[in-house]
């Protein structure tokens, strides 16, 4: 077995079970431990795919923002040693169920389909492309997107602020 | 595209990732796990963008871009729910989704 | 792209505003958004090139102009709506972020509708979503607000995941995020059938389709009405339209998939909604599952898969806007005025307030598919589109929805006018912003159904598959 | 201008003119006002009309006109009248204006009122006067939808019941009326263009298996109307809630609209269908019929009565109408417009009555005859209507459909004709037991001994409706051929089909 | 000579029913009471003269008497065929009928200006009257089966009107309900009878159905339903109609009731004029009985055979002297009826219907008379029941001696006009059978006896103690009982025979001895037997009745039809047929109405757990559904 073989086998299994215990896990703080573990997992696998761009980014964005910030809105709200109670069957099991099934048709369908590569030589993707293309106007530019995910991340902040704001007042309406 | 890997292996591990969100979000009662479990969805979906454009499509970095952006748009939904997680929290001192359930029927 | 350059100014000089002015001034932005947003609506009506952008990701033509022209009168309506809320003490702080938001939503909206690939798609119904998710939650001082807010949040959350795995199974069965280049590759086969059904999971969210419908009546009850009336009203317009052109222009090779399937939500969405909003009481609950099961009346017209289907669905989107905007309208003066948001609280409303009671019966009547108010003609070209592509048994069960959602749009009327009851809510009067957009709702109600010359116009720039 | 625009035009000018009254003087008024006007020029029309057709006008349907509203639909705005149509707007005219003045003392909300009453007319007189089955069916629905105001806000007993269920059944009956017609639109692309254009329909052969689909949905979608069993039980209900005028109307014009659409709509497109399943509808309606009277006899509220017997006499239009022959819809038609008259009146006077002893149950009233002889004597000449007598119009219709319907070649029809027939003793049965209980006899209750007669409005509204029903009981000939000419094409339709 | 004027004849009393119905409270009774009267008279003397010039100077042509149709309108067109027209016929029966109609209400409306005077309604009873005369006259004038079945229904409903001119007395409300409904019932068989008739002949014109031209009725002998010819049918069903206007059995019940209407009312309708329309009918319609339903005239004929008979019996018992003259009457017009049933065509095998009609003529004069009598006599003591009468012929001289003559008619007593109707009578049935003879010979015994028991009851016997005493009534009571006395007495002498007969065709009669004088004698036996028991007071009648026990009871209660008749009304479909159609009606169809909005409530009341407010389930909700879509999706469509 190849080393990337092995590579991709151990970070699958990685991700696989991490995933299920960020689920399970009955301390917030430790499912977000392994929440942390799957994104390091899968940026892991995209530098395999030799996409080191989006690699960083995750590893900065999902790693290191995302999870920070659940780390700490989780401080924020609960206590840490707080172990939560078992979930009850009522809620395991349509959850397992739902995403049971859903696996397996998923997974049957997937693995069922004839892809079709497209054949064609790869462009690169080295940061001059990504950079070239995300700030171009032309197909395949992501000039627009890029614009309005920023509009997105303006308005996304001002209602984290509108919501998040100390009240003033306390009096009621 | 990585050797001796065929692409449905990577695909399994997306499918699985993406379930297990799913399943997380229904069998979590706590937001913060449950927005973990978006997490992972968006995550899952991501590893299929990034895998199709890498194993199908290498001509152009579209569904590369994609995934670029919903890393995004994940963050800025992470932030606004937090928000309001600590919104509810500082509400109803709980952030237990079978608490806030004053709406129903 | 102009609509959307006019609201990124807007939205900037909004900031800018709540920047440069003192905290004694901030009540004029309120009317100075409306009025800049009022020219930014009649801008809008002036000519618009067609055509493409951005390589494809961004397209106009006469049908997403008129779309946009819409949805900029419902916001203009909903605004002139808010001022009376926004003028109260504890939302003095956060007038201009209420018009920020709302802007830079509709501002996704009018991306999402003139999107040309499904990135932009994306990334305009998440720019649609997340702000109004800060939006529902923007009552300061109610929990259900607050809930609101979080049930948005989440299960949108989810549904966007959903939808982004179906959108991935179609990229990577179609090599592409363009609407051009994928219709093509559509066809028949068990992962394009998989990853559409998830990508339509994720926008009956937004239409609020049943089995996907749950977070609407939650949300509506739990946000501000004003917000409410946005969601239930733009948001939903928006959407929908959004889905026709998708399911049009790309989706058109699984006509076979899709017909059926609509037909199921159809079905399922008129019934459930109206069984769920026949025991309501609470107004602004009620008027959720009544929007729930006008979306189910909508995929009529979106199953025709013709120009007729186009043309009925954007026209009943205009008179909904109209109508639901009419009642809405009532509503949220009402609660303003009196914090009363029940239906059985406006009992002998009429003897008290009968302008407000009558506009109020106009919207509900129109909103029943009743004459002559507009309503009717917009479910009836909804029947005839359907029926047009043979669904008749569907009519007939789509007419016996309407029949069962008259008994309780009925309701609210019954209360109004019959009931009697000795502390009827007080006579009020009501602002003069509400008053001119009542008075827009009530001249929509009954001009759009009988000058046909809408229909027309909208029929001129319709697209079937 | 074309006159039967002013049957549209009228009423809305005189709800708006309304809205600038003060009180219930002004209301009604100016209502009065705006419904003479309507009579008036619903005379002139007839005038008119009979005028053309002598002239030699032989057009199916005159004072055409045709304006098209939505275009890429091929929607029209089209209105013409056959005699039929005429004389259905005389009687809807003459019902309007006896209900404005027998509602003269509407106090409770008396503006909303009589712009809901003439709201409900317009629906009416634009039903008769569309051509287009789109204006059809939004007059129509018009016609419907102020039912609920009309019986919930000013109507007694459990009214918000009665009101939901007659709002109710009749939007189901519409139901199936819009797919009917729909099947009716797209099924004339076989011609060419799609369109609801009722002449242009009617040159159209749809196909069997489509014919059989529609059918049954626009015949039951009309029928609920007409009070088609099992699908009537709205009427009594809504009959008895409904306040005075709104009965009148609904009884007396309202129900026409079934039956008229029932063989305009129904049969007249649908010709074959209509003969193969026309059996099970004759079944349905000769139940009606019967049923209906019997039903009659057991009541003891006055309003239940009329609206029993309004089921069995609708009852037997449909019945009529089902027979397919000249004759025996001649009589239909007829009797659409007698019993619109007569049950009117029936209702009027039962609002009279119950104004004055606050009981519409039979078992509390007698002898009324000794203190109020007008309205007494008025009664009965609408139960001698009712039952048939000679001289007023009832005979006339019913004789008309029983002859019509046993010229018929099959002894099914000829059998159920002599089954139908006997609803002419039971009305008689209970029209007598009313008669006799209320109005004759001794005084019952000492209370009614001061009660007045009736006062110059209501006899004036009483007056109306009467002297209509004689003209009709005693010269039909010209009321009777001009029907039968107008039902010529109809007919010819039908059998042609055989 | 042109008839035109006779239109005039209808036309005055209808004029006199508006202008006394519309505008008659504004005038002074007796005005609108002269009024009527002046009207009546005029066309009296219209009917003589038209009947003088029709019988004798211009109505036979060659030795037959013509139709002569002097009006006929269009009135309602139903087909090309099938129209009814509103016209006048005179023939011999017609113009006989019109002289007695107005004969007898000329005398009516005279009678009525005492008898009701200072009656409240004054002016309504001639308004009524004046409508009845009309219909009356409309009816027997008819050209068309269904002109006559116009007239037929209005002149049910004066008689309804009139039967309840009391409208206050709960009694003759009862009556007036019962007459129409029991006769509306039977006008729904001559409905039903005209359907028939006119399907098969294509028309409703007399001229057609009764002239030579018997192809018409070749279609309808043709088809045959329950095994007898439809035109069989269609006969028996129109005879239900005059059955029930005539009052046969057992459509009879109406008739005793209606004497709740005030006298002169039951001098008019319920003796002389409608209860004889089903007779008029049937002699109107007798060829097509005769020649195509041979099997309902003899029905006719029995009926009318058991009708004369039992009514007799019944007679015999009863003590309301107004009710005693009912059943006279349905016993007299049984032997009409059975006249007719027994009767050939043409010639002197026509004689039975030549018999019934001059029957008919002759008993509307005494059976009038009987009538305004008893009035006469009501109006001296104020009741109705022989007990309280007696030895009044002290008191009223006029009405005994006209009552007397009108007894002796009835009776058959030789050279008063009944002997020689009667006569006729009894000799078409012995001719044509034997056992109906035997029955009407019975028959004219028993009346003899009820008479003269009623008579001496009333005149004879011992005077009772009255309120005040009797008075002989006004002169306008009186001038008709002369009148009609007079009437009585010669009426008999008017050559019948040549004037009236089946086809039209004059022909001799002459008195059957062997018949006429069993007959006489068995009257003269009846009258014996009514002096011996009744002429004074005595026990015999009385100790009679308890011998003959239980029957006299049965006979008493006339034979409990009126009791049978309520059990089928109130209890069968009132209770058994309305009331579950009612409950029915509530419970279950519109039942079933509720019942969806129930279950749709219902369904929406339970189904409320599908939105629990929970994140979770909404999420589950989701993922299940998308997941199913895809699977059914994917697997199950395409």
């Amino acid at each position: 077995m190849a080393l990337n073989q092995f590579m991709f086998y151990l970070l699958a299994a990685v991700i696989m079970v991490c995933s299920v215990l960020t689920i399970t896990s009955r301390r917030i703080l430790r499912a977000a431990f392994y929440l942390l573990c799957v994104l390091i997992a899968t940026a892991g696998i995209y530098f395999m795919l030799d996409y080191q761009f989006i690699a960083g980014v995750q590893l900065i964005l999902y790693a290191g923002g995302i999870v920070v910030l659940i780390i700490f809105s989780v401080l924020l709200t609960s206590h840490i040693s707080q172990k939560f109670a078992k979930p009850g069957l009522a809620r395991v099991i349509p959850g397992v169920l739902a995403a049971v099934a859903g696996f397996v048709l998923s997974a049957m369908t997937v693995l069922s389909f004839p892809f079709q590569p497209s054949g064609q030589p790869a462009i690169g993707n080295d940061m001059r492309t990504i950079g070239l293309q995300l700030l171009s106007v032309e197909k395949n530019g992501y000039a627009l997107p890029f614009e309005v995910i920023s509009v997105l991340l303006l308005a996304s902040m001002v209602g984290a602020i509108v919501v998040a704001k100390k009240e003033k007042s306390k009096e009621k309406p | 595209m990585i050797e001796g890997i065929p692409m449905q292996h990577l695909l399994i591990v997306s499918l699985f990732m993406f379930f297990a969100g799913v399943c997380g979000f229904i069998i979590r009662k706590n937001m913060i796990t449950i927005l973990m479990s978006v997490e992972l969805i968006l995550n899952a979906v991501n590893i299929n963008l990034l895998v199709f454009n890498k194993y199908l499509f290498p001509e152009q970095l579209q569904g590369h871009f994609f995934a670029l952006f919903v890393m995004g748009i994940a963050a800025a939904e992470a932030a606004v729910a937090i928000a309001l997680i600590i919104n509810i929290y500082r509400r109803l001192n709980s952030i237990n989704v079978e608490e806030v359930t004053e709406m129903k029927y | 792209m102009r609509n959307e350059l006019i609201l990124a100014i807007l939205a900037l000089v909004i900031l800018a505003a709540e920047i440069f002015t003192t905290a004694g001034n901030k009540h004029k932005i309120i009317t100075w958004s409306a009025v800049l947003f009022a020219a930014a609506t009649v801008a809008g009506f002036l000519p618009h090139p067609e055509g493409e952008l951005f390589g494809g990701s961004y397209r106009t033509d006469q049908m997403t102009v008129v779309m946009k022209n819409i949805l900029n009168l419902g916001v203009l309506i909903v605004f002139l709506q808010s001022f009376d809320w926004l003028q109260r003490k504890e939302n003095h702080d956060k007038i201009s972020e209420y018009f920020l938001l709302v802007i830079t939503t509709l501002m996704g909206m009018d991306f999402m509708i003139s999107s040309g690939d499904f990135l932009m798609m994306y990334i305009g119904l998440e720019l649609a979503t997340i702000p109004i998710a800060a939006l529902a939650a923007f009552e300061r001082f109610s929990s259900k607000s607050a809930e609101a807010g979080i049930k948005l949040i989440l299960t949108s959350a989810l549904s966007s995941g959903v939808l982004l795995f179906g959108l991935s199974f179609i990229y990577g069965t179609t090599g592409s995020i363009y609407y051009a280049d994928i219709a093509p590759q559509v066809a028949v086969n068990p992962l394009q059938t998989l990853g559409f059904i998830f990508f339509t999971a994720g926008m009956a969210f937004k239409i609020s389709l049943v089995p996907f419908h749950l977070w609407t009546a939650d949300v509506y009850e739990g946000a501000p009405v004003n917000v409410t009336s946005y969601l239930s009203v733009i948001s939903k317009g928006a959407a929908s339209f959004t889905f026709l052109i998708i399911l049009y222009k790309v989706f058109g090779e699984l006509l076979a998939v899709w017909q059926p399937l609509l037909y199921t939500l159809a079905l399922a969405t008129m019934t459930i909604g109206n069984l769920f909003a026949m025991r309501q009481d609470n107004f602004k609950r009620f008027l959720a599952f009544s929007s729930i099961a006008q979306a189910g009346f909508i995929l009529l017209g979106i199953l025709q898969a013709g120009n007729l289907g186009s043309t009925s669905v954007v026209y009943f989107v205009l008179i909904y806007v109209f109508t639901n905007l009419a009642v809405f309208g009532v509503v949220s003066a009402v609660s303003h005025a009196t914090g009363k948001e029940n239906i059985s609280d406006y009992k002998s409303f009429y003897l008290t307030n009968p302008r407000l009671s009558l506009t109020m019966l106009m919207g509900l009547f129109s909103l029943a598919g009743i004459p002559p108010v507009a309503g009717f003609f917009g479910k009836f070209f909804l029947f005839t589109s359907a029926a047009s592509a043979g669904y008749y048994i569907l009519v007939f069960i789509a007419v016996l929805n309407a029949t069962i959602s008259l008994y309780y749009y009925l309701k609210p009327v019954r209360a109004m006018f019959i009931d009697k009851t000795d502390t009827p809510i007080a006579t009020f009067r009501t602002s003069l912003p509400t008053r001119i957009s009542l008075v827009m709702c009530l001249a929509g109600i009954f001009l759009v159904g009988f000058m046909s010359i809408i229909y027309e116009f909208i029929h001129a720039a319709s697209f079937g598959l | 201008m074309n006159i039967l625009n002013l049957f549209v035009i009228i009423p809305v000018v005189t709800m708006a003119a309304i809205l600038f009254t003060k009180d219930l003087r002004g209301a009604r008024l100016v209502s009065a006002v705006g419904m003479g006007l309507q009579l008036i020029a619903a005379v002139v029309l007839i005038f008119s009309f009979f005028a053309l057709r002598k002239a030699g006008d032989s057009a199916e349907f005159l004072f055409y006109s045709d304006v098209t509203w939505f275009e890429s639909l091929n929607i029209h705005y089209a209105i013409g009248v056959d005699s039929i149509a005429v004389w259905m707007i005389g009687l809807a005219s003459v019902v309007v204006f006896a209900g404005i003045f027998a509602s003269w003392q509407m106090e409770y909300l008396s503006r909303e009122f009589f712009i809901s009453l003439i709201l409900l007319a317009t629906g009416v007189f634009g039903f008769f006067i569309s051509l287009d089955l789109f204006t059809m069916f939004l007059f129509y629905e018009v016609a419907v939808i102020p039912m609920y105001l009309l019986i919930g806000i000013w109507g007694s007993g459990p009214k918000e019941y009665s009101a939901m269920k007659l709002t109710l059944m009749l939007m189901g009956g519409s139901a199936l009326l819009i797919v009917g017609l729909l099947g009716l639109y797209f099924g004339s692309a076989q011609a060419g263009e799609v369109t609801f254009n009722l002449l242009e329909l009617s040159r159209i052969n749809f196909p069997v298996t489509m014919q059989r689909f529609f059918f049954p949905f626009l015949f039951v979608g009309f029928g609920i109307l007409g009070a088609l069993f099992p699908l009537h039980t709205w009427s009594p209900d809504g009959h008895a809630s409904a306040p005075t005028a709104v009965s009148m109307l609904h009884a007396g014009v309202l129900m026409k609209l079934g039956g008229y659409g029932c063989f305009r709509v129904a049969m007249f497109l649908l010709p074959e269908a209509a003969n193969e399943m026309a059996w099970i509808f004759l079944i349905l309606t000769t139940i009606s019929v019967v049923y209906g009277a019997f039903g009659a006899i057991w009541q003891k509220d006055l309003k239940y009565i009329n609206a029993y017997s309004s089921v069995s006499h609708c009852g037997l239009v449909l019945f009529a109408l089902l027979m397919m022959n000249q004759t025996a819809m001649d009589g239909a038609i007829i009797q659409m417009i007698s019993h619109g008259l007569m049950t009117a009146l029936f209702f009027a006077l039962i609002g009279m009555i119950y104004s004055r002893t606050h009981t519409r149950n039979i078992n509390e009233m007698g002898g009324l005859m000794k203190v109020m002889p007008f309205l007494a004597v008025a009664y009965m000449i609408a139960g001698f209507a009712s039952l048939g007598l000679p001289g007023l119009s009832g005979f006339v219709a019913e004789m008309t459909v029983f002859i019509g319907s046993f010229q018929h070649q099959d002894l099914f029809h000829r059998v159920i004709t002599i089954i139908a027939t006997l609803s002419i003793v039971i009305t008689a049965v209970y029209i007598l037991r009313v008669v006799g209980k209320i109005l004759l006899g001794e005084l019952q209750n000492p209370e009614h001994q001061k009660l007045g007669d009736a006062l110059w409005f209501e006899k004036l509204s009483l007056v109306l409706l009467i002297l209509p029903i004689v003209a009709m009981g005693t010269l039909p000939l010209f009321l009777s051929n001009t029907i039968l000419d107008a039902l010529k094409p109809i007919v010819e339709r039908l059998t042609a089909m055989i | 000579m042109s008839f035109q004027y006779t239109i005039l004849i209808l036309l005055i009393p209808l004029a006199c029913f508006l202008i006394n119905g519309l505008v008659g409270m504004k005038f002074k009774p007796l005005l609108s009471g002269i009024l009527g009267t002046a009207g009546l008279g005029i066309i009296w003397l219209l009917s003589l003269f038209t009947a003088y010039t029709y019988f004798f100077q211009v109505g036979q042509v060659n030795g037959e008497f013509q139709k002569i149709v002097v009006i006929n309108a269009e009135w309602l067109r139903f087909t090309d065929k099938l129209h009814i027209d509103m016209g006048i016929l005179l023939d011999p029966i017609s113009v006989m009928m019109l002289v007695v109609i107005t004969t007898v209400s000329f005398m009516v409306h005279l009678y009525s200006i005492g008898y009701m005077h200072g009656e409240r309604g004054f002016q309504r009873f001639y308004a009524f009257l004046a409508l009845f005369t009309f219909s009356m006259l409309g009816l027997v004038v008819a050209t068309n089966i269904f002109q006559m079945y116009v007239f037929w229904e209005l002149v049910g409903v004066s008689s309804f009107l009139l039967i309840g001119f009391y409208y206050d007395r709960p009694s003759a409300v009862a009556a007036s309900k019962k007459a129409f409904i029991v006769t509306r019932f039977a006008d729904l068989g001559f409905l039903i009878g005209i359907l028939v008739l006119s399907y098969f002949t294509g028309t409703f014109d007399f001229i057609a159905l009764t002239g030579s031209d018997q192809s018409i009725f070749a279609s309808g002998a043709a088809a045959s339903f329950m095994g007898l010819s439809a035109l069989t049918w269609a006969a028996l069903l129109i005879f239900m109609g005059g059955a029930g206007k005539s009052a046969m059995f057992p459509l009879h019940i109406w008739l005793p009731d209606a004497m709740e209407g005030p006298t002169p009312v039951s001098a008019l309708i319920h003796a002389a004029t409608m209860v004889v329309a089903g007779v008029f009918l049937v002699a109107r319609m007798f060829p097509v009985f005769f020649f195509q339903a041979p099997a309902a005239l003899e029905l006719v004929a029995y009926v009318g055979g058991f009708t004369s008979l039992f009514a007799a019996i019944i007679a015999c018992t009863q003590f309301d002297i107004k009710r005693v003259l009912a059943f006279s009457t349905l016993s007299q017009i049984g032997y009409m009826m059975l006249a007719l049933g027994v009767s050939g065509y043409g010639g002197h095998e026509g004689l039975g219907y030549m018999a019934a009609l001059f029957h008919l003529f002759t008993h509307a004069m005494f059976k009038a008379l009987l009538f305004l009598g008893a009035g006469s006599v009501i109006h001296a003591v104020h009741s109705n029941v022989m007990q309280e009468m007696g030895g009044l012929r002290k008191y009223l001289p006029v009405t005994h001696l006209t009552f007397l003559i009108a007894c002796l008619t009835i009776a058959g007593v030789p050279f008063l006009s009944g002997f020689f109707s009667k006569d006729e009578i009894l000799v078409a049935a012995w001719q044509s059978n034997k056992f109906l003879f035997a029955v009407e010979f019975l028959v004219a015994g028993i009346t003899a006896f009820y008479m003269f028991r009623l008579y001496f009851n009333i005149f004879w016997g011992k005077e009772k103690t009255y309120a005040h005493p009797p008075h002989e009534s006004p002169l306008t009571m009186t001038i008709p009982l002369v009148l009609l006395a007079l009437g009585s007495i010669f009426a008999g002498y008017l050559p019948f025979s040549e004037l009236i007969s089946s086809d039209y065709k004059p022909f001799e009669t002459t008195l059957h001895l062997s018949v006429a004088i069993p007959s006489v004698l068995i009257g003269l036996a009846g009258i014996g037997l009514a002096m011996l028991f009744y002429r004074r007071e005595s026990t015999l009648p009385d100790r009679i009745a308890a011998s003959l026990g239980s029957f006299y009871k049965v006979v008493l209660n006339k034979f409990y039809i009126d009791e049978l008749y309520l059990f089928v009304t109130r209890k069968i479909i009132f209770n058994y047929i309305s009331r579950p159609i009612a409950w029915f009606d509530r419970h279950i169809v519109d039942g079933t109405m509720n019942g969806i909005g129930w279950v749709t409530e219902t369904s929406s009341q339970k189904i409320k757990g599908l939105q629990s407010g929970r994140i979770s389930q909404y999420g589950f909700v989701f993922a299940i559904a998308a997941v199913g879509l895809a699977l059914v999706f994917i697997y199950f469509i395409n």
